[in-house]
C-alpha cells in the first residue's frame, strides 16, 4: 500500500484541524482542533515508521517514541492550556476568543 | 603615537568633563584643547620630517581583520590641525557664556572632536566608519539640547539624514570589504583592490549619497539650513568648520582611491549636482533675512564648488579643494563667531532688525568685514587660493561648468556685501546702538582667525606642500583602475 | 633700484597699517602725514624707478618675492615686473595719488579723527592694491590688485556707512566690478589650461603660436574683456561708476578718474599682444568703447551734479581710451590714460573744492559766479576744462588727437562719431564750467556767506594737476610736428612683439594736419555756443521733456537693468526658496519622513487584536509562501 | 483491493468524517464526542501499522484522559448548549477556504514524492512495549528525563494559574 | 550539559525555597546564586569541551558555541534577575515558582543551542514555551495578561503542529530525526523534505516573532507582565534565534540545500523588517514600542539565517549579547517608571540623569551606532548577508529600515532629555540597581569596542 495514502489522509487530518482553528470562536473547540493536528501528525510518524522499518531501516522505533513523547508534550500543554482557558473563563464567563482584544494596534 | 594621543585627549578629557560642575569645565575644556592643539602642532613638525612616525598600528578585530590604523597624511593632517585650531578658538568666543549643564555640553563639544580627528586619522574603513558616527552622535545631543525652540525635530531630521546617508556607506565597505583577497578593512587593501566597473558604479552611489549629505551637496541639503539656524552657535561652528569636511574628506580618502572608475562613470552626474547646488544655495542666500540661514546657504554654495571641484579631480581643483577645506573651515568659524557676539548682545538674528553696528561696535564692523571679504574669496585672503584652484581645476575639466558655478562669485558678493550694509552699516536702530564690541576672548579669537586670513592669503605656500602629497596620491590613483 | 620696487606697494601698505590699526590712538595731522607721506615716498622710488627704466637698453626685469600658488606644474609667483609700461603707471598713480592725498589732508579734516585715519587707510590701501596690479608680474598677480582696487572703491565709496544709499552704490560698485572680474578670472583660467601658465612673459612669447584669428584667443581676449569693461565702466557694466560719486570727492579724482578705472586699459595694454591677434575682439572694443563714449557724453549733456557730470565725462573718456585700443593705438591710449589723470583728477578735485566751499552742496543750478570768490579753482578748473576738451596746446588735445586719428585710419565713421563725443564732450564740460563759476550765485544767503578760496593743501594740487594738464600732453607730439613722440618712443618696447601684426595706419601729415584744425575748429566753436547758452545761466525750473528727459534719467539704463536682472533674479531666488526648496525638495524629503508615519498608522491596524484574524494571516502568509518556493 | 485497504478506507473516512464533525458540530459536546471517534478511528489505523504500544497509550492518554479532561471543562463551564456566537459568515468561509488552500497546496506538493512502499503485510514488533521501552531507555533516556522538566513546568504552571 | 542540568534542577530548588523562605524579597537572591551557579558549571563544560564536542545519545552536542551562548544566556539572566528580580513580587504571590519556571526556561534555553535531533529540539521549544505561556498569564486578574496568555497559547500550540508536521515529513523523507545523519541530499530534495524544511522554517519564524507569523509578538508582550516581558523578549528570543540557526546551519544548509530556502527567509526577514520598523513608529507606549522593536530587531538577526555563514555564527552570538542587556536594561528601567507612554520618561534626565544616561547607551545600541554593542551585532549579521553577494537589496533594505529605527529609539531619548516633565517613578532607585545597569551599559560599550571580548571564545 503506497504510504501516501497515509500521508494524504494526514494531511487532510491536519487541514481539517487548521480549518477548525480558523472557523471556530470557541477556544476549547479551537484547542481540540489542534490536538486534531498534533494527531494528524502522530498518524503520519507512525506511518512512516512502518515505512522505513519495511524498508530496513533499524532505528525506526524512533518515530514511534516521537509519537510517544508528542503525546506527553501534549498532555502538559492540554493541563496549562486548560488551566489558562479557565482562567480566562473566570474573568470574562466565556470562552470567545474574540471577547478578549484589547490588546492591539 | 602621537596620532593617538590627538584622539585619546579630547576622548578621555571629554569623558572627565561630564562630570564637572561649574566653571571646571569649560577651563577643563579650554585646556583639553589647548594640549590637543599643541599635540597636533608637533604632530605637523614631525610630519614634515618623518611623517610614517604618525602611523600606529594595533590589531583590533581580528575576526574581521580590522585594526586600529591611524595615521596623517598631508590632507589628515591638515584638518586635524584645523580641528584642533578651531577648538580652542571656539571655546575661547564662548568663554563668557553660560551654559546650562557646563560638564555636558563641554564633554560633548570634546567627544565630537575626538570623533572628527578620528575620522581624519583613520586608516581603516571600519574605524573610520565608527569614528564618522562617534562625531555625529555628541553634535546631535549639542543641538538638540541646547538649540533653538525647533531644534529637537530638526537636529533629528539632520541626524536620521546623516544616518541613512552613512548607513548605505557601511554597506559599501562591507561589500568591498568582502571583495579584498584577504579580508581586510585596511585603507591600503581598499586602495589597491580592483573592482569591476559595474560594481563600482553602483558603489559609488553608496558612498557618494553618504558624503553628499554630510557636505551637503544639492539636493540632500535641506537638513543644513535649518540645523545651522537652530543649533547653538558653537556647534554650528564645529558643524559649518569642520564637519561639513568630513563628506569632503571621506570623498578624496576614500571614494576616489578605492572606487576611481565609479567616480569617473558619475563624475559629471556629480559634478553638476554640485554646480547647481552652487547656484541654487546663492540664489536662495540672497533671498535670506537670517543671519544664520543667510550663511548657511552660502555655505551650501561653498561647499558645492568644492564637491565639484573634487569630483573634476586633477591636480589643481584637489589642491585647490584641500587648502579650501581649510580655508573655509577658519573662515565659516570667524563668520560664526561674529554671529554668536551679535546673538549674544543683541538676541536678535533678522539682519532687518540690525544696522549701524559700524558705529557702535567698530572693531566687530571691522572683523565681520574681514571675514566676509575672506568668504566672498577676496584675493589675499585665504578664500582666494583655494577658489581659484579649484574654479581653474573645474574649468580645466569643463569651461562651462566653471563659467556657471563661478557666477556664484558674483552671488556670493551679493548677498555678502548686502549682509554687511544691512548689519553693520546704515544708521543704528534703539536696540543696535546699545552693542558692546568685542572684548577680551572674543578679539582675541577673531584676531587670530584674521591673521590665519590673511597670512594664508599671502603666503598659502605651507598648506600648498601640506597637502600636497595627498593630491599626488590621489592622482596617481585616479581612473587608473 | 629696481630690486627695491617691492617698496613702492609696501610704503602703502605700512601707511594702511599704521592708519588703520592705530586709528584710535593717532592725531589728525600724524595721520595726514604717515598717509602722504608713505605715497609720496613711493612716489620718490617710482620716480627713482623710472629713471631706471628710461635708460635705453633697459630690458623688462622680474622680481620674485615668493612662490604665491605652486600646484603642479602650475607656478605662480609672487612677483613684480618693472618694466616700460609699469613704470609708467607707478608714476601716475603715485603721483597723482600723492596730490590727492595732500588734497584730502585739508578736504577731509572734520572728519572725526578715527575717521580720518579710516579714510587715509583706505586710501592707502587702495594705492597698495593699484600698485599691485600695475606692478604684477603675471595676470594673478593683477587679478590681486584688480579686487583689492575694487574693494578699496567699494570701502570708500561707502565711506559714509552710516548714509544707506551711499551703502548701496557701494554695494553696486563691487558687485558690477565682480561680474567684470568674473571674465577675468575666467580668461586667467583659459590661459592656465592653454598656456599652463599666466606670467606676462611665458604667456605672451605662447600666444602668437596659436595663430592669428584662434578661437581660444578670441576667447581669452574677450573674457579679459569683459574684466576691463567691469573695471573700466563701459556698456553694458558703466552704471556703477556714477553712483560711486557718493564717495569723498578725492576719492573720485583718484580711483574713478584717474587711476583704478584705467586699470582695463592697463590691461588691455598690457596683453596688446593678445588683443592684436584676435582682431574681432578689437572690433568689439571699438565698438563698445565709441558706444560707451557717445551714450556717456549723452547723458553727461544734462546732469546737475557737479559730480555726476564728471563722471559721465570719465566714463566719455574710458571709452575714447578703449576705442584706442581696439584699433590698435596702444600707445594712444596710455597717452590718453596719462593726460586724462592729471586733467579728470584736477577737475574733481576742483569740483570738490567748490563742494567744500558750498559746503556739501553739488547740484550746479544751485550755484553759478563762484569765479568771484574762488580765483585759483576757477583757474584750474577752466584749464582742466581746456584740456579735456582739447583744445590745442593742452595735454586733452594731444591724446585726443592721437586717438582721432587712429579712428580714421581704422573705419571713417569711428572716426565721425567720435569726433561727435569730443563736441559733446567740449559742450558739457563748458556748461559745467559756465553754469559753475559765471553768472550771478544762486544758492542760498548762508552759502554764500560761507563761500571762499579753498585752503593751500587744496589750491597745492590744483595747480600741480593744472601746470601738469597743460604740458602733460607735450611727451607725446603728434609726428607732424616733427618733434619726437617721446611716449611712444619710451612705451614701443612694450608693444613691439604686437608691432608685426598691427596694421599700418600711416596717415598723410596733410590729411592729419586737416583733421586736427577740423576738430580744433569744431570744438571751439562748440564752446563757443555753450557760453552764449550758460554764461548766464538761470534755473528755469521747467521740467525737461522729450530726448532731454530721457538724457536727463541716463536713458533709464538703471532702470533697464533693474527690470532685466535684478528682477528676475529676485523672482528666481523667490521661486528656488519657495517652490523647489519648501515645496519640492524639503517637502520631500519631510514627506518621507511623515510617508512612514502614515504608513505606520496604516499598518498598525492590521494588528486588530482578534487571535482568531491572527492565525488566518499566518496560514494566508504560509500558503503564499509555500506558492512562492515550490511553484516559482 | 485487499482486506488491508478496505480497513483503511473506512478508518480513514470515519477518521474524516469524525473530524469534520469537530469542526462543524454547533454543540461543543458534539464535538468533543466526534473528536473521540475520530481518536479511536487513528487508533486503528495504528493496529495496522504495528504500533501496538502506541495504540495503548493514545486511547488511555487522549481518549481516556485529555478528551475526557475536555468534556468536564466544558460541562464545567456549562458550555453544552450552543451558545458560541457564531463567527461573521465571511471570516468562516474565509477559514474554510484558506485552510482548503494549504491542503490543496500540501497534497500537490506531495503528490510526486516517490518514498518505499508500505508492505502491510509483513507485521514488524517494532511497535511492541519491550522494544520501544528499551529504545527509550537507553538513547531516549535524555528527552525521557527531559521531558519530566516540561512536566514538572507545565505543573507548576497549572498551579500557578489554576488556584485561586 | 551542566548548565542543563544545574539549571533543571535550580528549578526544582526554587519551588521548595519558596514553601521555606518567607521573605519573598530574598527568593532573588536564590535565583541569583543559581545563575552564578549555573555560569560556572557551564564554565566546566568549556573547559571539557575543549576545542571538540561533546555528544550525548545523539541526542545533545556541546561544542564551544552552545557553552558561549550558555553562557551569554545564563549572564543575561543574572543581569535580568539583578535588576527585575525585585519586581517579580508585584505581579503576584507566586514568586518561588515563576522564578522556578524561569529556570525551567534556561534549560529550554541551554538545548536550543545543543541540541542534535529533532526530537530535542521539539522538547526545547515547548520547555521554553509553556512556562512563557504561564508567565504570560501570571497576572491573573489582570485581563490583559489573560488575553496574552490565551493568544501566546493558541498560536503556540498551532505553531508546535506546524513544527511537528514539518518534523514528521522530514522524517518521512530522511527516515531519521538526528541532525547529523538524515541527509536531505545534494541534488534534487524530495518534496517531503521540501514541505518539512518549509514548515519547520515557519514553525521557527513564529518562535522568533518574524513576520508574517509575528502576530502574537505585540500582544503578548504588552499584556505580559513587564518585568516577565523584559525576559520573554530578550534571553528566550535569541535563543529560538540559535536554534533556527543551528537546525538550519546543521542540516538544511548542506550542498545547494539553502538555495530551496533562501528565497523564503529572505521575504520573511524582509516583511519582518518593514513591519516590525513601520509599526514601531506609530506607538505610544514604550513597551509596546519596544515590542515592535523586538520584530524589527529579529529582522535583523535574520539575517544571519538568510546568510548561514561563519560571520553569521558570530553575529548571532554577539547579536544575542547586544539585544539582550540593552533590552533587559530598557525594560528595568521601565520598570521603575508610573507611566509606560513616551510621555512618561519626560525629564527624566534632569531627575535621574544616570538612568536616562544608561538608557541612551542602550537605545543608541539598539539603534546601532558604533561604539555600542548594537552595532557591531548589526554589522556582522549585514556583512554575513553581504558576504552571500546575492542579498544586497535586503541588506539595502535593513539599513534603510535602521535609519526608521532610529526614529522611535530616539523618540525616547527625546522625551527624557529634550522634554521637560517629571518622569515619575513608583520607587526609589537604590544604588545597587544603578549599578547594575552601568554595569549593563559598560559590557555594552566595551563590545561595542572590542567585541573580540566575546568573539574570541568562539
Amino acid at each position: 500500500m503506497p504510504v501516501q495514502y497515509y500521508i494524504f489522509l494526514s494531511i487532510a487530518l491536519f487541514c481539517i484541524g487548521i480549518m477548525g482553528v480558523l472557523m471556530r470562536r470557541n477556544a476549547i473547540i479551537i484547542f481540540m482542533c489542534i490536538e486534531l493536528m498534533l494527531n494528524a501528525v502522530n498518524l503520519l510518524l507512525v506511518a512512516f515508521s512502518k515505512m522505513w522499518v519495511d524498508a530496513g531501516r533499524i532505528d525506526a522505533a524512533s518515530a514511534q517514541l516521537f509519537v510517544f513523547f508528542v503525546m506527553v508534550v501534549a498532555a502538559a500543554e492540554v493541563s496549562v492550556g486548560l488551566a489558562i482557558i479557565v482562567m480566562m473563563y473566570r474573568n470574562t464567563h466565556s470562552v470567545d476568543i474574540n471577547i478578549l482584544s484589547r490588546l492591539k494596534n | 603615537m602621537l596620532t593617538v594621543l590627538l584622539i585619546l585627549i579630547p576622548l578621555i578629557t571629554g569623558l572627565i568633563t561630564f562630570g564637572l560642575k561649574g566653571p571646571g569645565a569649560k577651563v577643563m575644556s579650554l585646556l583639553s584643547s589647548l594640549a590637543t592643539l599643541v599635540i597636533a602642532v608637533i604632530a605637523w613638525l614631525q610630519f614634515q620630517t618623518a611623517p610614517e612616525a604618525l602611523r600606529f598600528t594595533e590589531s583590533w578585530i581580528p575576526q574581521l581583520g580590522s585594526q586600529f590604523n591611524v595615521g596623517l597624511d598631508g590632507m589628515g593632517m591638515m584638518l586635524c590641525l584645523l580641528t584642533a585650531i578651531s577648538f580652542p578658538l571656539i571655546f575661547i568666543t564662548v568663554f563668557r557664556r553660560e551654559y546650562d549643564r557646563p560638564g555636558a555640553f563641554y564633554g560633548l563639544m570634546l567627544l565630537s572632536q575626538a570623533g572628527l580627528i578620528g575620522v581624519f586619522t583613520a586608516y581603516d574603513a571600519l574605524l573610520f566608519y565608527a569614528f564618522w558616527e562617534l562625531a555625529l552622535i555628541p553634535v546631535y545631543f549639542l543641538c538638540s539640547m541646547w538649540g533653538g525652540e525647533r531644534a529637537v525635530p530638526v537636529t533629528f531630521k539632520f541626524f536620521v539624514y546623516t544616518f541613512t546617508g552613512s548607513l548605505l556607506m557601511l554597506v559599501g565597505i562591507i561589500y568591498i570589504y568582502f571583495q579584498t583577497p584577504d579580508h581586510s578593512f585596511s585603507w591600503t587593501a581598499f586602495t589597491t583592490l580592483h573592482l569591476s566597473s559595474g560594481e563600482q558604479s553602483w558603489l559609488f552611489w553608496l558612498f557618494f549619497v553618504a558624503f553628499a549629505i554630510k557636505m551637503p551637496v544639492f539636493p540632500f541639503h535641506t537638513w543644513q539650513p535649518d540645523t545651522y539656524e537652530q543649533s547653538p552657535t558653537p556647534v554650528t561652528m564645529v558643524l559649518s568648520g569642520i564637519m561639513v569636511k568630513m563628506g569632503l574628506f571621506g570623498v578624496v580618502r576614500w571614494l576616489l582611491p578605492v572606487l576611481p572608475q565609479g567616480a569617473y562613470m558619475w563624475q559629471e552626474a556629480a559634478i553638476v549636482l554640485s554646480v547647481i547646488g552652487i547656484i541654487y544655495a546663492s540664489c536662495i542666500a540672497i533671498m535670506q533675512s537670517d543671519l544664520k540661514r543667510l550663511i548657511a546657504y552660502s555655505s551650501i554654495a561653498h561647499i558645492g564648488l568644492m564637491s565639484a571641484a573634487i569630483f573634476a579631480n586633477n591636480e589643481q581643483s584637489l589642491q585647490g579643494v584641500q587648502v579650501q577645506m581649510f580655508n573655509h573651515g577658519i573662515n565659516i568659524i570667524g563668520l560664526w563667531m561674529l554671529v554668536e557676539v551679535i546673538q549674544d548682545r543683541l538676541k536678535i538674528k533678522d539682519m532687518n532688525g540690525l544696522g549701524g553696528i559700524a558705529t557702535h561696535a567698530p572693531k566687530l564692523a571691522v572683523m565681520l568685514v574681514i571675514v566676509s571679504l575672506a568668504n566672498i574669496a577676496l584675493p589675499l585672503t585665504n578664500g582666494f587660493i583655494g577658489e581659484f584652484l579649484m574654479f581653474s581645476g573645474l574649468f580645466q575639466y569643463n569651461p562651462w561648468f566653471a563659467a556657471v558655478a563661478a557666477l556664484a562669485i558674483i552671488l556670493a558678493a551679493v548677498y555678502m556685501l548686502n549682509m554687511l550694509q544691512k548689519v553693520i552699516f546704515g544708521e543704528s536702530n534703539t536696540l543696535t546702538a546699545s552693542t558692546v564690541d568685542l572684548k577680551g576672548g572674543e578679539m582675541l579669537a577673531i584676531a587670530l582667525i584674521a591673521a590665519v586670513i590673511f597670512v594664508l592669503g599671502v603666503y598659502p605656500k605651507p598648506l600648498l606642500e601640506l597637502v600636497h602629497g595627498t593630491t599626488a596620491l590621489v592622482n596617481a590613483t585616479a581612473w587608473v583602475k | 633700484m629696481i630690486h627695491l620696487v617691492w617698496l613702492v606697494p609696501f610704503l602703502p601698505l605700512l601707511g594702511f597699517l599704521i592708519n588703520g590699526l592705530g586709528r584710535r590712538y593717532l592725531s589728525k595731522s600724524l595721520t595726514g602725514v604717515i598717509g602722504s607721506g608713505s605715497v609720496l615716498a613711493a612716489f620718490v622710488i617710482s620716480l627713482l624707478i623710472f629713471f631706471e627704466v628710461r635708460q635705453p637698453g633697459f630690458t623688462p626685469q622680474v622680481v620674485s618675492l615668493f612662490d604665491f600658488i605652486s600646484v603642479g606644474s602650475l607656478h605662480i609667483p609672487f612677483a613684480f615686473q618693472v618694466d616700460q609700461l609699469s613704470a609708467l603707471f607707478l608714476l601716475i598713480i603715485t603721483g597723482v595719488g600723492s596730490l590727492i592725498h595732500i588734497y584730502s589732508t585739508s578736504y577731509m579734516h572734520e572728519e572725526s579723527s578715527e575717521g580720518f585715519a579710516r579714510y587715509f587707510a583706505y586710501l592707502n590701501l587702495f594705492v597698495f592694491s593699484m600698485l599691485i596690479l600695475v606692478l604684477g608680474a603675471n595676470y594673478v598677480m593683477m587679478f590681486i590688485g584688480w579686487e583689492g582696487v575694487g574693494l578699496c572703491s567699494y570701502l570708500l565709496i561707502g565711506f559714509w556707512f552710516r548714509n544707506t544709499s551711499y551703502n548701496k552704490a557701494a554695494n553696486k560698485a563691487f558687485i558690477m566690478n565682480r561680474i567684470g572680474d568674473l571674465g577675468f578670472l575666467l580668461g586667467i583660467f583659459l590661459m592656465i589650461s592653454q598656456f599652463g601658465s599666466v606670467t606676462f612673459s611665458e604667456v605672451f612669447t605662447k600666444v602668437p603660436s596659436l595663430g592669428e584669428g584662434s578661437g581660444i584667443l578670441f576667447a581669452i581676449a574677450l573674457l579679459l574683456f569683459i574684466g576691463a569693461m567691469g573695471k573700466s565702466a563701459q556698456i553694458p557694466l558703466y552704471t556703477w561708476l556714477p553712483d560711486a560719486m557718493a564717495g569723498p570727492t578725492p576719492v573720485s579724482a583718484l580711483i574713478h578718474a584717474a587711476t583704478m578705472v584705467t586699470a582695463g586699459i592697463y590691461m588691455v595694454a598690457r596683453s596688446n599682444v593678445i588683443y592684436t591677434l584676435a582682431p574681432c575682439i578689437q572690433t568689439i572694443i571699438v565698438v563698445i568703447g565709441l558706444g560707451t563714449a557717445l551714450l556717456a557724453a549723452s547723458i553727461a549733456l544734462k546732469q546737475n551734479d557737479i559730480k555726476k557730470v564728471l563722471a559721465y565725462s570719465t566714463v566719455s573718456q574710458l571709452g575714447y581710451m578703449f576705442l584706442a585700443l581696439g584699433t590698435g593705438a596702444y600707445t594712444a591710449a596710455v597717452f590718453h590714460v596719462m593726460t586724462h589723470a592729471f586733467f579728470k583728477a584736477l577737475l574733481f578735485l576742483g569740483s570738490g573744492s567748490v563742494i567744500h566751499a558750498m559746503g556739501g552742496e553739488q547740484d550746479i543750478r544751485k550755484m553759478g559766479g563762484l569765479k568771484k570768490w574762488m580765483p585759483v579753482t576757477n583757474i584750474t578748473f577752466l584749464i582742466g576744462c581746456l584740456a579735456i576738451a582739447g583744445i590745442p596746446g593742452f595735454s586733452g588735445f594731444f591724446s585726443k588727437d592721437e586717438i582721432l586719428a587712429s579712428a580714421w585710419g581704422f573705419n571713417k565713421i569711428v572716426y565721425i562719431l567720435a569726433l561727435i563725443g569730443a563736441l559733446m564732450t567740449a559742450f558739457y564740460m563748458f556748461r559745467l564750467y559756465y553754469i559753475t563759476f559765471t553768472g550771478t550765485f544762486r544758492g542760498t544767503h548762508e552759502q554764500e556767506h560761507h563761500l571762499h578760496e579753498s585752503p593751500a593743501a587744496i589750491t597745492f594740487p590744483l595747480i600741480i594737476l593744472a601746470i601738469l594738464s597743460v604740458i602733460g600732453g607735450y611727451v607725446g607730439l603728434p609726428e607732424v610736428f616733427g618733434a619726437p613722440h617721446l611716449l611712444h618712443e619710451y612705451l614701443s618696447p612694450i608693444f613691439a612683439p604686437s608691432a608685426p601684426y598691427l596694421p599700418a595706419h600711416e596717415l598723410e601729415h596733410s590729411m592729419e594736419w586737416i583733421l586736427m584744425g577740423l576738430s580744433s575748429g569744431l570744438v571751439i566753436i562748440t564752446i563757443f555756443f555753450a557760453r552764449s547758452k550758460f554764461i548766464r545761466y538761470q534755473d528755469s525750473g521747467v521740467p525737461n521733456t522729450g530726448i532731454a528727459k530721457v538724457l536727463e534719467n541716463k536713458w533709464y539704463v538703471d532702470e533697464l537693468y533693474d527690470a532685466v536682472i535684478v528682477k528676475p533674479l529676485m523672482v528666481l531666488s523667490r521661486f528656488f526658496e519657495d517652490t523647489i526648496e519648501r515645496s519640492g525638495i524639503d517637502a520631500l524629503v519631510n514627506g518621507v519622513g511623515r510617508g512612514v508615519k502614515w504608513g505606520s498608522r496604516q499598518v498598525r491596524l492590521v494588528q486588530n487584536g482578534q487571535v482568531g484574524f491572527y492565525i488566518f494571516a499566518m496560514v494566508i502568509g504560509m500558503i503564499i509562501l509555500f506558492v512562492i518556493s515550490l511553484f516559482l | 483491493m485487499g482486506i488491508e485497504q478496505i480497513i483503511f478506507i473506512v478508518l480513514s473516512a470515519i477518521a474524516i468524517a469524525a473530524a469534520l464533525g469537530v469542526i462543524l458540530s454547533k454543540n461543543p459536546v458534539n464535538s468533543v464526542l466526534c473528536m473521540i471517534t475520530c481518536f479511536v478511528a487513528i487508533a486503528g489505523h495504528y493496529i495496522m501499522l504495528n504500533a501496538q504500544f502506541l495504540f495503548v497509550v493514545h486511547l488511555i492518554v487522549y481518549t481516556g484522559a485529555i478528551m475526557v479532561l475536555f468534556l468536564f471543562v466544558l460541562m464545567m463551564m456549562n458550555l453544552n448548549a450552543e451558545i458560541e456566537p457564531q463567527k461573521r459568515n465571511w471570516l468562516k468561509y474565509a477559514g474554510a477556504i484558506s485552510g482548503g488552500a494549504l491542503l490543496l497546496v500540501l497534497v500537490a506538493a506531495l503528490r510526486e514524492a516517490s518514498l518505499p512502499a508500505i508492505q502491510t503485510s509483513s507485521a514488524s514488533d517494532i511497535g511492541l512495549i519491550s522494544n520501544l521501552g528499551k529504545t527509550l531507555f537507553t538513547s531516549y533516556v535524555v528527552p525521557f528525563e527531559l521531558s519530566s522538566v516540561l512536566f514538572l513546568s507545565a505543573m507548576v504552571g497549572a498551579v500557578v494559574i489554576g488556584k485561586k | 550539559m551542566n548548565a542543563l542540568i544545574t539549571t533543571a534542577v535550580f528549578g526544582i530548588v526554587l519551588m521548595f525555597v519558596g514553601l521555606f523562605v518567607k521573605n519573598r524579597q530574598h527568593i532573588k537572591y536564590y535565583a541569583i546564586a543559581g545563575t552564578i551557579i549555573a555560569f560556572i558549571a557551564n564554565w566546566y563544560d568549556a573547559q571539557l569541551a575543549g576545542g571538540g564536542t561533546v555528544v550525548l545519545h545523539g541526542m545533545i552536542e556541546v561544542s564551544r558555541f552552545s557553552v558561549l551562548f550558555n553562557a551569554v544566556a545564563i549572564a543575561s539572566t543574572f543581569l535580568y534577575f539583578v535588576l527585575c528580580g525585585s519586581s517579580f513580587e508585584k505581579v503576584g504571590n507566586d514568586v518561588a515558582d515563576y522564578f522556578a519556571l524561569i529556570f525551567f526556561i534556561l534549560s529550554g534555553i541551554t538545548l536550543t543551542a545543543s541540541f542534535s535531533n529533532l526530537l530535542m529540539l521539539f522538547l526545547a521549544i515547548e520547555i521554553l514555551s509553556i512556562p512563557q505561556y504561564i508567565l504570560a498569564g501570571a497576572d491573573k486578574k489582570n485581563l490583559k495578561s489573560n488575553e496574552a496568555s490565551l493568544k501566546y497559547f493558541l498560536m503556540g500550540s498551532f505553531t508546535t503542529g506546524i513544527l511537528l508536521m514539518g518534523i514528521a515529513l522530514i522524517y518521512g523523507a530522511t527516515g531519521s530525526f538526528s541532525l547529523r545523519e538524515m541527509s536531505l541530499g545534494t541534488g534534487d530534495i524530495s518534496p517531503l523534505a521540501l514541505c518539512g524544511i518549509i514548515l519547520t522554517g515557519f514553525a521557527l519564524a513564529f518562535k522568533v516573532s518574524a513576520a508574517p507569523f509575528h502576530f502574537w509578538t505585540p500582544d503578548v508582550y504588552d499584556g505580559s507582565p513587564t518585568v516577565f516581558t523584559a525576559f520573554m523578549a530578550t534571553v528566550v528570543k535569541a535563543a529560538g534565534f540559535i536554534a533556527f540557526m543551528r537546525l538550519f546551519h546543521v542540516s538544511f544548509a548542506g550542498g545547494n540545500l539553502s538555495q530551496h530556502w533562501q528565497l523564503i527567509i529572505a521575504l520573511i526577514t524582509a516583511s519582518t523588517l518593514l513591519i516590525g520598523n513601520f509599526t514601531a513608529v506609530f506607538q505610544q507606549s514604550v513597551k509596546r514600542m519596544l515590542a515592535y522593536s523586538s520584530i524589527a530587531q529579529a529582522g535583523f538577526m535574520l539575517f544571519a539565517i538568510v546568510a548561514l555563514n561563519e560571520t553569521a555564527a558570530q553575529g548571532i552570538i554577539l547579536y544575542a549579547v547586544a539585544y539582550s542587556v540593552a533590552t533587559i536594561g530598557i525594560f528595568a528601567i521601565l520598570l521603575k517608571l508610573k507611566d509606560y507612554t513616551f510621555d512618561g520618561y519626560n525629564g527624566l534626565a534632569r531627575r535621574e540623569p544616570l538612568l536616562a544616561l544608561v538608557n541612551t547607551i542602550f537605545l543608541l545600541s539598539l539603534a546601532g551606532i558604533p561604539l555600542t554593542a548594537g552595532f557591531f551585532a548589526k554589522y556582522f549579521v549585514l556583512s554575513a548577508a553581504v558576504q552571500q553577494g546575492n542579498l544586497l537589496w535586503l541588506v539595502i533594505l535593513a539599513v534603510l529600515c535602521a535609519a526608521i529605527s532610529a526614529y522611535y529609539y530616539f523618540r525616547v531619548i527625546i522625551a527624557m532629555y529634550f522634554k521637560s516633565g517629571e518622569a515619575e517613578t513608583t520607587e526609589p532607585i537604590t544604588t545597587g540597581f544603578k549599578s547594575a545597569l552601568v554595569i549593563g551599559a559598560a559590557v555594552i560599550i566595551l563590545l561595542g569596542v572590542f567585541p573580540n571580548l566575546v568573539l574570541q571564545f568562539l
